[in-house]
């Protein structure tokens, strides 16, 4: 094992998502003499500060962690941007279904359905292009009524609204799952 | 029977009724293209009558392909004017069934072995990042995410409602009529069914009481078939003449 | 940029939480030229691949990604205490076997592939996200139609669906079997 000390504590910190303590580096390599785990841990940080990759381990919270250089920044926080843009999260999703089993519905019936304000998914939705307004409710206050778009379809690969799973097939596929 | 194929038996837990035809036609070292069926179905027989040797829960699939074994040999000793073409030979669909299920089975050991490879990589699923990622909870999502979400959402709408008690007064004695009526016209109960078509949850307590008191009483008989699952009601039968005054 | 160019790439596949897919990388390097990218992702696979490290990248659902080397399972296994990680059924495997090769596909189709009745093990998958459902089919009832999502490429460690045996090379698998 111990020629491979240095990477086996690699791959300990990588899969880590906390810091990782020397405390736990020692449960694991529990026969390993501390001054020898010690030496390991230097090695390994000195070669990722030395190399010219993009990672390198930092002793942080009293543990170890991957961690991307500062330079590059502005790079990962584009693309986490670009990441978070693409995808639905659970609120929108929540809202989402709300609207595309009772629709046309209103701000305050799909707040009430989730029991849950849902102002900011709503918007995210809008932002989207997944729903649309598509008028105003009869009712006090003329709110806003919403509607799924196209693009919802598209994104679901729904033909039409039609397509929707409908409660019995859900039903008999959750029913399953308690079983 | 020799100690081999006892050995290979007990080894063997069939998947479904395919997967015993191809051992069966393994063993008999039988060609999928032209099998004897005949021989084959006298093969599969022999081991749906020893039924501990197959997975009990299917059972009714290993059947229906009993029922189709038996379905071609007879249309094969109907007489025939002319020989039929090959696409009409009744043993076609079967040999082409096998052929899918063995291609699947292939596919199953090829998946099998890539699983067992990923087993031992590690990803990292989860990342400190610089951004707030509430948002970044949903890898995929699907048309069944949408679905789902809204009906468990309705759910835990409808355990809400419960707990709003309507002015509705029910009797125990009206309960208990109401139960026994129903177990006459339908014969048995769907328990947790029943207890959720209550209109209040006051109406449901005063239900499952009922139903304790019939159970008490000897008047209806309940079964559970499997832990954690519903619960069946029945009406005794030496109840019938006496509920009606319940 | 460019002199950075595999580093930038490298702390953008690292950072990322799925499989960074060309495209992403082209949405964060507008201006550099696609045939620079994909050399310079080549360069940083080479180099981890042949370092003696215990990470490297790997090509998966179309995207790169950091992983371990199988070597280090153990104690990776060790550090999170987890046994082994639990595999798919049989039944859950057949099924996805089934819709793998002929998708997009219903669950009575998959049920007459397979003799078998194929509800509870089509949820399993469903809820494990290795399936989706795509839409209905065109057929008396309108079943819904199943596919394999990413998250199943990831989870076999394949690239793209072309990635899964060809026919004649689950011929010589059966062969084999036979023989």
């Amino acid at each position: 094992m111990a020629e491979k000390l240095k990477e086996i504590i690699e791959s300990m910190i990588f899969i880590s998502v906390e810091p990782l303590t020397p405390e736990k580096m020692k449960e694991v390599l529990q026969d390993v003499p501390e001054q020898d785990v010690a030496q390991a841990v230097q090695d390994l940080v000195g070669a990722y500060a030395a190399s010219e990759g993009a990672i390198r381990i930092i002793q942080t919270a009293g543990g170890y962690v991957f961690s991307t250089k500062p330079e590059f920044d502005p790079y990962v926080r584009r693309l986490l941007q670009i990441e978070r843009k693409s995808k639905l999260s659970h609120q929108a999703l929540e809202t989402l279904s709300a609207i595309a089993y009772h629709q046309p519905v209103t701000l305050p019936e799909i707040s009430a359905i989730r029991v849950c304000d849902s102002t900011y998914a709503l918007h995210s939705l809008l932002e989207k292009k997944l729903i649309k307004i598509v008028g105003r409710k009869e009712a006090p206050g003329r709110p806003l009524l919403y509607r799924t778009t196209d693009k919802f379809l598209v994104y679901f690969g729904l033909n039409s609204l039609e397509d929707l799973p409908k409660e019995e097939e859900l039903k008999k596929l959750m029913e399953e799952e308690n079983a | 029977m020799d100690a081999e194929q006892s050995y290979q038996v007990r080894l063997e837990i069939f998947e479904g009724p395919l997967d015993l035809l191809l051992f069966l036609i393994k063993k008999k070292k039988i060609d999928i293209q032209d099998i004897p069926i005949a021989l084959i179905t006298r093969e599969y027989l022999d081991y749906l009558s020893r039924k501990d040797r197959i997975n009990l829960d299917r059972e009714a699939e290993f059947l229906l392909m009993a029922a189709l074994l038996i379905y071609i040999k007879s249309q094969m000793l109907l007489p025939r004017e002319q020989l039929l073409v090959p696409e009409e030979e009744p043993r076609k669909e079967l040999t082409d069934r096998l052929m899918d299920y063995q291609t699947i089975k292939a596919v199953v050991q090829v998946l099998r072995e890539k699983e067992d490879e990923q087993m031992q990589v590690w990803k990292r699923s989860a990342l400190t990042s610089p951004l707030p990622d509430e948002d970044l909870d949903l890898i995929e999502v699907s048309l069944f995410d949408l679905a789902e979400s809204f009906f468990t959402m309705m759910k835990r709408r409808q355990g809400q409602d419960i707990k709003v008690i309507k002015g509705k007064e029910v009797t125990m004695a009206e309960k208990m009529n109401e139960i026994v009526n129903v177990l006459k016209e339908r014969h048995y109960l769907d328990f947790l069914e029943y207890l959720g078509q209550q209109e209040t949850l006051e109406e449901a307590l005063i239900a499952f009481f009922c139903l304790l008191e019939l159970i008490k009483a000897r008047l209806v008989i309940a079964i559970q078939e499997q832990l954690f699952h519903t619960i069946k009601v029945w009406l005794r039968k030496e109840a019938h003449g006496k509920a009606t005054h319940g």
